[in-house]
């Protein structure tokens, strides 16, 4: 349904005279009613990537390489005008903050109903029913009354169910969700989470849940994919990820989250992460990594493919060198 | 085996060289034209009593009031931008005013900056009443519109070089303190002043090394937009015979002096003074642009 | 026309002479034509400052030239200055005789004259304007005036305590105090003097139509004046730029315009159909304040001269006022009773050197400010420059004019240390308001800046004297006291200069500006405006 | 909501009453206008007579306490010029200034917000450093020389428009270009920041995501909250001008307020500089708190608060 | 048992929320509304809860930052209302904190080494090199080079900067540290740096840390004992062990229930709870999370619990356990 195939997205700034690659030969695809994690620290490029796939870029992105396939069209060679009939209605996105991405100016039904008012041309009853009827999916209470509201007058995890039915409006077969939970308090996280689980089991939505947090991971998706420094440093099903992690980034990551009721201490990754405009050379890693040899400072590693539809990017693995 | 990472390479992420290369790379941002009109007219100014060919104040012996500038018709090479109605060389006005524009611009700024800052700190910081009071002044102060209340002063205190320059820190200081005040009541909030106040620091130690230091970014940014704004007000103070006394050469006075003679087709007389007020403000207000943004996105409001 | 001259033949001549001629000039003048009908066109005149709207009331006359204007277009006097008659020109008045012992006045209503709003003129409306005057001089009327006969409908006689030698001058002069201009008793008390200002009613030319205050005052032409008016329309319009006025020129938007400043006045002269009407003016003359203190360089008598000496009085006339004002010998305008004429100052920039030697000032020396009248700062600027080519280093103080008025007032401690004023005056009618005015010690503007005891004992005793000939001779002596002296030195009167746009009837510039007591245009009813 | 007007009507009275102090001190720190209201020849008693006339004899506290009395009567005072009540003067020159003011507004904003959104849609092109320029040279001229350029220009070269005074609509337009091309670079600018700020915003990045229009992205989500500060400067700014266009209404001769002001000031009309510059303070405050409130009613973050 | 360093009693905190010009008929926002705790030395105290809990408003009460409303707090066995001069300082010099936000609690105009001399400059007469030397300590305490001394904040990333932070809280002699989530705004690899950092600064400095956060398994995982905090009041308060052994308070159980899995196969939770935390200015009547509650019983909406020792240790306010006779006491009203 998705298949993103080595999609490069640089930013260029100063002129051109500095090119940062935030995304840098990123391939993944996701199936009908599939969930995806796309993991990573902030600067990995998980943001950029769904961007890139809405074609949605800040001013100094472009997309330089690789191509987007959704139902069959590539959507990097999409005009903007084209791409607009796609966004919103097949394709949606969950922003990281509810209250900024609501206009403040505007009511609650009104922004709702506006995919539906400029995609599937609803008007007066019917919108106004089509609103209803979504606010209620996502569970808002008395529905007929809120939707006259304003979004401050509403919590911030009101808001974001908002958001989210305002994804679910034009009626999408893949919702992107970027770090949606982010400034959620744990109890109204965990409601969320239920929530879009839900919706997806009723919808049948393909997700793609952009996250750092692994636990969001674990609870909520099929296949993961865990971005370092602009690339895709392994991927697979989460079961076996969360098993056997291949990639020693991977296995830090994983190491690194304390787990409840265990004293252990942490498995702490040194270092800090890198800076996008100055990178190391090699395996972007490579300083990072307790397992480096000197093989990994020099050459960039390339995707090795594995069993059960894994794939990871790292010397260790290609050369058969993973410690067990 | 997990363990606490020693870290030994955590270098500082900028070396000198690097550092050096940054510096470079802000200089070339800078808006070249904005710095080589100010940098050049700062000379001038410094230099004027060495590069002025005449004394500024007295007519030029064997020259005529109204002469041309050299290329045209009547004009004569000893003054290159011909003669004011006194008989006065142009250039050399125009040269000791750049001194004169640049002190009423740069002190009336220095006056408006720190009244403004001083009362916008007090203010935020101090909060309660001293607030209160402090606002309703500066409300008080803003309801005037800014070059009425400097006619009115000037008009009521009397015109000297020094007085303008009381008179247009007095009236400007008002955006400062609104601007200032807002910041510092961002960063009464932030979490490093009140690591101070935790620590014990006292409310003067507070605004010395915290606050003050973290103003003076915004207070540059206003200075630079300030100058132009100060020169422009001098121009019309004298125009309206209260602005920088004669025979001092201040550009808005030249311009002002001259006005009559923009009908009489002596369009040189009002030109470069003109051009000469236009160029400055442009650096500065060019200046200032870049620099708010070069300094602090978050003023870009002001 | 007769002209008459203010030369010092004594005052009692000349009443003896305004006897013959007010048969003469009012048989000259023809009486009540119909106005309205044959007045046409419009003139607009664009004025140099704000309007005051106490200008427009002649009970409150602040003394000076500038209500002349309105005075002259929408009022009328028993005696006026018109043309080049000084004072004596009859004008609501057919006939007037003043008593030869000098204690009564006596005056003749022309027939069948109306205010504008219809009443007639009558002795006690004369009456009324007499008493309630309030304005400029007014102290001198009241203490001078026994009484007020009213002899017939239309005749009154004042009657004065002591002989009132100085009476008709004062009264007929518009620019000096306005008790002869006559009010409607009946309309000012009904609407009060501040009313009045608003809505002004006169037996004038011209009667209201809109008044803005400060901005602008429309007039049309009164049907019932005695005189033919020219013109229908009469529009005062405040345009405070000079360039502005000179564009309004240009584009024909004005047909008269006041003060073109010095740098316009060549480009003005050039503009087709435009006449340039360069009114002599104003004396601009140089005080030194408080002179007499040993420690100021001014006592020395050679400093004064030297003063005098460095001053480049033609170049000044040349580009302040485009060489049409003139360089002078006295301070006093020479229009004015008794004032000498005196030669004019040499300059000689090696003998002021010299003095200052002899003074003992080798390298000269610094004055701390030089003063002049706002806002004739350029020519401040210009003395400063002058002065130090002998040495005499100055620096230009500049201040708003009513501050600068405020400071004369204030005497010589606003003027501390070494200073110089330059001074710029016009008064009308005799030399004694000037030295009263700018000389005298405790006069109004000159205060305790000069005090020269023995000059203001020869004033005190021609204040007293009822003597012409002794007052002639005393005033002649005063003014050389004062010029041998340099006490003050002379720079020039000015050219108060104005120009006329084409659409104004006139063969030559004096045809609108007739007169040397004031630099304004007038009489309003004789402009013409030119057919289209 | 209530609560906040309330307390925005008490700040503004407590602004108005400082201000009227200020200008009030200002004046009689300054001077004794009486010498300038008398004739040459006045004597001290004519002096005295003016002042008790004048109720300057007594002291400040109680000239203040009268003039605040009156104040709030609605009489600002009688001109020692005009001999007419101050707010009389103020109203008849009040429409020319309003015109005025309304046109330079309008024209600031018709430079000011397309040169605004150019400069913000295409950041750091040359588009954006031409609409800069052309708001930034308004700024960088003094009106008076603007005005005699225009007057020049228009009127004695090309004879378009008349020269000066009020009248019809063809003597608006030069004192409105010459008052509002210096407002205009104000607007520029704030159109420009604000524009990018909200362009840059979550809500308009969520409104593209929906897949609306630009044009409905820009003219709807974007332009309602960008522009509510501009047009709250640019009333702000038509206040200003209303009463502040000194130099302007010299030059062009028009019978504003701000002509008003400098005849009272070089007059040393006391009662009217205090009129004129207590009512600028009294429009300023006013606008001030009735934007303020409109903003309460625009925004529902602050008309909904309890 | 030693005496505790840092012992809570009581504590209140209400602000009034102003709603006339003129003052009166205000109501309150009961932000900390009877608190008590102790901590000992050497001892991680964890305070959790969801935003508006008032966990940072108890924090701000700890550092003087503002002024209980009843109750006291007593360090090392003095009540801290009562300091001023010297003793006021030493309280100050005692008792540090380290904020969330590594990027708004560094200056960004002072150099490293000023920030975290800062504390010696207020509190000690030491001169420059014995200040610096101090300094060069700390950061080699945090695992710094002294070199970074020299260098202003914003040249170091998130962890670095918190680091730093922490750095600073150990400048002078600091017996309790505040922690006020200081690893929930770092990346999830640093965030492990940090709380070992923490860890091992404990274990060799035998400071004490108040650690205020919202993720049940960070704050488990470094407290020694935990205090669940619901709309200003500790609802239950145990040995961390026990506490994630068998969470007791039916809030404390939601919290467990919405914490997220670190595998898949983790047994899913049971049941998530509804409803958001109300607003502190309308605090339910009786048990404050009755509203929510999906145990709640009739008396829950009259009656305020009050903690009871619960079984295996620590207390708990709930009344699905043994509560005293039903004296109608609100403590609430």
């Amino acid at each position: 349904m998705l298949e993103v195939t080595d999609l490069r997205t640089h930013f260029f700034t100063f002129g051109g005279a500095r090119v940062v690659k935030a995304v840098d030969g990123v391939s993944f695809r996701l199936r009908e009613g599939e969930t995806l994690g796309l993991v990573g620290e902030s600067g990995s490029g998980k943001t950029t990537t769904c961007m890139s796939i809405v074609g949605l870029l800040p001013r100094a992105g472009r997309v330089v390489g690789g191509s987007v396939l959704f139902e069959g069209e590539d959507l990097t060679r999409k005009s903007q005008r084209e791409l607009r009939r796609i966004r919103g209605r097949r394709i949606a996105m969950i922003l990281q903050d509810p209250m900024a991405s609501l206009n403040p100016l505007f009511t609650i039904f009104r922004q709702v109903a506006e995919p539906a008012f400029f995609h599937q041309h609803l008007r007066g009853r019917t919108l106004r029913e089509r609103v209803r009827h979504l606010l209620e999916s996502v569970r808002i209470p008395s529905p007929e009354w809120r939707m006259r509201d304003y979004p401050h007058q509403m919590s911030g995890g009101m808001r974001q169910r908002i958001v989210g039915a305002i994804a679910l409006a034009g009626g999408p077969r893949l919702v992107i969700a970027d770090e949606p939970t982010t400034n959620l308090d744990v109890t109204i996280q965990a409601q969320y989470l239920d929530l879009l689980k839900d919706i997806q089991r009723e919808t049948g939505v393909a997700l793609i849940f952009v996250t750092h947090n692994l636990g969001i991971v674990a609870k909520m998706c099929d296949r993961v994919a865990v971005m370092y420094a602009g690339k895709i440093i392994e991927q697979g099903p989460v079961r076996a990820l969360f098993d056997d992690p291949k990639h020693p980034y991977t296995r830090a990551l994983l190491g690194s989250v304390p787990k409840l009721g265990s004293k252990e201490p942490l498995y702490a990754i040194a270092g800090q992460p890198p800076n996008l405009a100055d990178l190391p050379s090699g395996c972007a890693f490579h300083p990072r990594c307790p397992e480096a040899v000197p093989r990994c400072a020099t050459e960039e590693p390339g995707d090795v493919h594995l069993a059960g539809g894994r794939v990871a990017r790292c010397w260790l693995v290609s050369d058969g060198l993973t410690r067990s | 085996m997990a363990t606490i990472p020693a870290d030994t390479r955590l270098a500082p992420r900028r070396e000198t060289a690097d550092k050096l290369r940054a510096l470079l790379e802000a200089a070339r941002e800078a808006p070249l034209l904005a710095v080589v009109i100010l940098g050049g007219l700062v000379l001038v100014a410094v230099l004027a009593d060495l590069i002025a060919p005449y004394d500024p104040t007295l007519p030029v012996k064997g020259a005529n009031v109204f002469d041309p500038p050299f290329w045209m018709e009547g004009g004569s090479t000893s003054t290159l931008l011909g003669t004011d109605f006194q008989g006065r060389d142009i250039l050399s006005r125009l040269i000791h005013g750049a001194r004169v524009s640049l002190i009423v611009g740069l002190m009336g700024t220095l006056v408006a900056g720190s009244i403004g800052t001083a009362m916008g700190i007090l203010s935020g910081y101090a909060g309660g009443w001293v607030d209160q009071i402090i606002m309703r002044v500066t409300d008080a102060w803003l309801a005037l519109p800014a070059i009425v209340f400097a006619i009115f002063l000037a008009a009521m205190i009397g015109p000297s070089m020094w007085n303008i320059i009381a008179i247009l820190g007095g009236v400007y200081w008002t955006r400062y303190a609104r601007v200032i005040r807002g910041e510092v009541l961002t960063l009464r909030e932030r979490e490093f002043v009140k690591l101070a106040e935790i620590a014990g620091a006292s409310k003067l130690r507070v605004i010395k090394k915290h606050i003050l230091p973290n103003v003076l970014n915004t207070v540059t940014v206003l200075a630079s937009l300030t100058v132009g704004v100060v020169i422009i007000a001098e121009a019309s103070l004298s125009f309206l015979g209260v602005g920088v006394p004669p025979p001092q050469p201040a550009w808005g006075l030249m311009l002002s002096e001259a006005r009559p003679t923009l009908m009489a087709g002596q369009w040189w007389l009002t030109v470069f003074p003109g051009a000469c007020i236009l160029l400055i403000v442009l650096a500065t207000q060019l200046f200032g642009d870049w620099l708010r943004v070069r300094l602090d996105p978050q003023t870009r409001n002001l | 026309m007769i002209r008459l001259r203010l030369d010092g033949r004594g005052v009692f001549q000349i009443l003896a002479a305004v006897f013959l001629l007010i048969t003469a000039i009012s048989a000259g003048v023809p009486l009540s034509t119909p106005a309205g009908a044959s007045a046409k066109g419009k003139i607009t005149l664009a004025w140099h400052a704000g309007f005051a709207s106490r200008w427009l009331d002649p009970q409150e006359h602040d003394g000076t030239a500038t209500p002349d204007n309105f005075f002259t277009a929408l009022h009328d006097a028993l005696i006026k200055n018109q043309g080049t008659a000084l004072y004596d020109h009859p004008a609501l008045a057919e006939k007037f005789a003043i008593a030869p012992d000098a204690k009564s006045a006596t005056f003749t209503l022309r027939k069948g004259l109306k205010f504008h709003n219809g009443e007639p003129v009558t002795p006690q409306d004369v009456k009324f304007s007499y008493e309630n005057y309030r304005g400029a001089k007014a102290d001198v009327f009241k203490k001078k005036t026994d009484r007020i006969e009213i002899v017939d409908d239309r005749t009154i006689r004042f009657v004065f305590k002591e002989p009132f030698l100085d009476f008709a001058i004062l009264f007929g002069t518009a620019n000096v105090a306005g008790p002869g201009w006559v009010v409607p008793e009946k309309y000012y008390k009904q609407v009060g003097p501040d009313g009045f200002k608003q809505k002004p009613i006169g037996a004038g030319p011209f009667k209201l139509v809109r008044h803005e205050p400060g901005v602008k005052v429309e007039m049309e032409a009164f049907d019932g004046y005695y005189r033919p008016v020219n013109a229908k329309q009469l529009v005062m319009i405040s345009v405070p730029e000079a360039a502005t006025r000179v564009a309004m020129l240009e584009r024909g938007e004005a047909d008269i315009i006041y003060n073109v400043p010095g740098e316009l006045i060549h480009k003005v002269s050039k503009l087709p159909g435009v006449t340039l009407a360069p009114v002599l003016s104003g004396s601009f003359f140089i005080e030194f304040p408080g002179f007499q203190d040993p420690k100021n360089p001014f006592r020395d008598k050679r400093v004064r001269e030297a003063v005098s000496l460095a001053i480049d009085r033609r170049a000044m006339n040349q580009t302040e006022s485009g060489g049409m004002g003139k360089p002078t010998g006295n301070w006093i305008n020479n229009d004015v009773l008794y004032a000498i004429e005196w030669p004019e100052f040499g300059r000689d920039v090696e003998k002021a050197k010299q003095l200052l030697r002899e003074a003992g000032y080798p390298n000269g020396f610094d004055v701390d400010w030089v003063t002049p009248i706002p806002a004739f700062y350029s020519r401040g600027e210009r003395i400063i420059a002058q002065l130090r080519e002998v040495g005499i280093r100055g620096r230009l103080q500049t201040m708003e004019r009513g501050i600068f008025f405020q400071r004369l007032q204030g005497g010589l401690k606003e003027f501390p240390g070494t200073q110089i004023i330059l001074q710029g005056v016009r008064i009308a009618g005799s030399w004694s308001f000037w030295y009263e005015g700018y000389f005298k010690c405790g006069g109004f503007n000159s205060r305790d800046r000069i005090c020269v005891k023995d000059l203001d004992g020869k004033f005190d005793q021609y204040e007293r004297s009822i003597n012409p000939a002794e007052r002639k001779k005393l005033a002649e002596e005063i003014q050389r006291g004062i010029l041998e002296n340099y006490y003050l030195v002379p720079v020039f009167r000015h050219a108060f200069v104005n120009a006329i746009g084409p659409k104004v009837v006139a063969q030559k510039w004096q045809d609108v500006f007739p007169t040397i007591t004031t630099g304004y245009a007038y009489p309003w009813e004789d402009l013409k405006v030119k057919d289209q | 909501m209530t609560q906040f007007v309330l307390r925005r009507i008490f700040y503004s009275v407590v602004t108005l009453f400082i201000l009227s102090a200020t200008i009030f001190l200002i004046v009689r720190l300054t001077g004794d206008p009486v010498a300038l209201m008398a004739e040459a020849s006045a004597r001290p008693e004519d002096l005295d007579r003016i002042r008790q006339q004048w109720g300057l004899d007594r002291s400040w506290p109680v000239q203040y306490a009268t003039f605040m009395q009156n104040a709030f009567k609605g009489e600002l005072g009688k001109s020692f010029n005009y001999r007419l009540p101050v707010s009389e003067l103020y109203f008849q020159r009040l429409p020319n200034s309003l015109t005025l003011g309304l046109a330079a507004t309008l024209i600031s904003l018709l430079i000011g917000i397309p040169a605004g959104i150019i400069s913000a849609v295409k950041v750091n092109t040359w588009w954006d450093y031409a609409a800069k320029g052309v708001a930034l040279l308004g700024l960088s001229i003094p009106g008076f020389w603007l005005g005699l350029v225009l007057i020049l220009v228009f009127s004695v070269w090309l004879r378009w428009l008349p020269t000066s005074g009020a009248g019809d609509w063809r003597h608006v337009i030069m004192p409105a270009l010459a008052l509002g091309w210096y407002f205009a670079a104000s607007m520029l600018r704030l159109t420009r920041s604000s524009m990018l700020e909200v362009l840059g915003s979550e809500y308009i990045k969520l409104a593209r995501l929906k897949g609306l229009p630009d044009v409905v992205v820009i003219a709807m989500h974007a332009f309602k909250n960008a522009l509510i500060p501009v047009f709250t400067l640019a009333g702000v700014n038509m206040v200003v001008m209303v009463n502040a266009a000194v130099i302007i209404e010299v030059i062009f001769a028009w019978p504003g307020i701000g002509r008003l002001l400098y005849e009272g000031i070089f007059q040393r009309d006391f009662p009217l500089v205090q009129g004129v510059v207590i009512m600028a303070g009294f429009m300023i405050v006013a606008i001030n708190l009735v934007v303020d409130i409109l903003y309460a009613v625009i925004d529902p973050r602050i008309r909904l608060a309890r | 048992m030693a005496s505790p360093v840092l012992e809570v009693r009581g504590l209140k905190k209400h602000f009034p929320v102003r709603q006339r010009l003129l003052g009166r008929g205000a109501t309150w926002v009961k932000a900390v509304d009877g608190v008590d705790f102790a901590i000992h030395g050497g001892e991680t105290l964890g305070l959790i809860g969801e935003s508006g809990c008032g966990k940072t408003t108890t924090s701000k009460l700890i550092l003087l930052q503002e002024v209980p409303t009843a109750g006291s707090i007593a360090f090392e066995g003095r009540d801290i209302a009562d300091l001023a001069g010297a003793e006021l300082m030493s309280y100050r010099r005692a008792v540090q904190v380290v904020f969330q936000d590594p990027f708004s609690s560094l200056s960004p105009r002072m150099r490293v080494r000023d920030i975290i001399a800062e504390p010696l400059e207020i509190h000690t007469p030491l001169t420059r090199a014995a200040i610096g030397e101090r300094v060069a300590q700390v950061l080699a305490l945090v695992g710094l080079e002294a070199d970074v001394a020299a260098l202003f904040p914003h040249e170091f990333s998130g962890g670095q900067r918190q680091r730093i932070a922490i750095a600073r809280a150990l400048a002078t002699d600091t017996r309790l540290i505040v922690l006020d989530e200081p690893v929930s705004a770092l990346d999830v690899s640093v965030r492990a740096q940090i709380i070992n950092q923490l860890e091992h600064l404990q274990r060799t400095l035998g400071v004490s840390y108040l650690f205020i956060g919202h993720d049940l398994a960070t704050v488990a995982h470094i407290s020694h004992r935990i205090a669940v905090m619901y709309l200003g009041k500790i609802v239950e308060s145990a040995d961390s062990d026990s506490l994630c052994a068998r969470p007791m308070h039916p809030y404390t159980q939601a919290l467990f229930a919405a914490a997220l899995p670190s595998h898949p196969d983790d047994p899913p939770a049971e049941r998530t709870i509804a409803g958001e935390v109300p607003s502190a200015l309308r605090v339910p009547p009786g048990c404050r999370f009755h509203p929510r509650c999906p145990s709640a019983m009739e008396v829950c909406s009259r009656v305020e619990p009050i903690l009871q020792p619960r079984e295996g240790g620590g207390e708990v306010a709930c009344h699905l356990y043994p509560q005293p006779a039903p004296t109608e006491r609100s403590r609430g009203a």
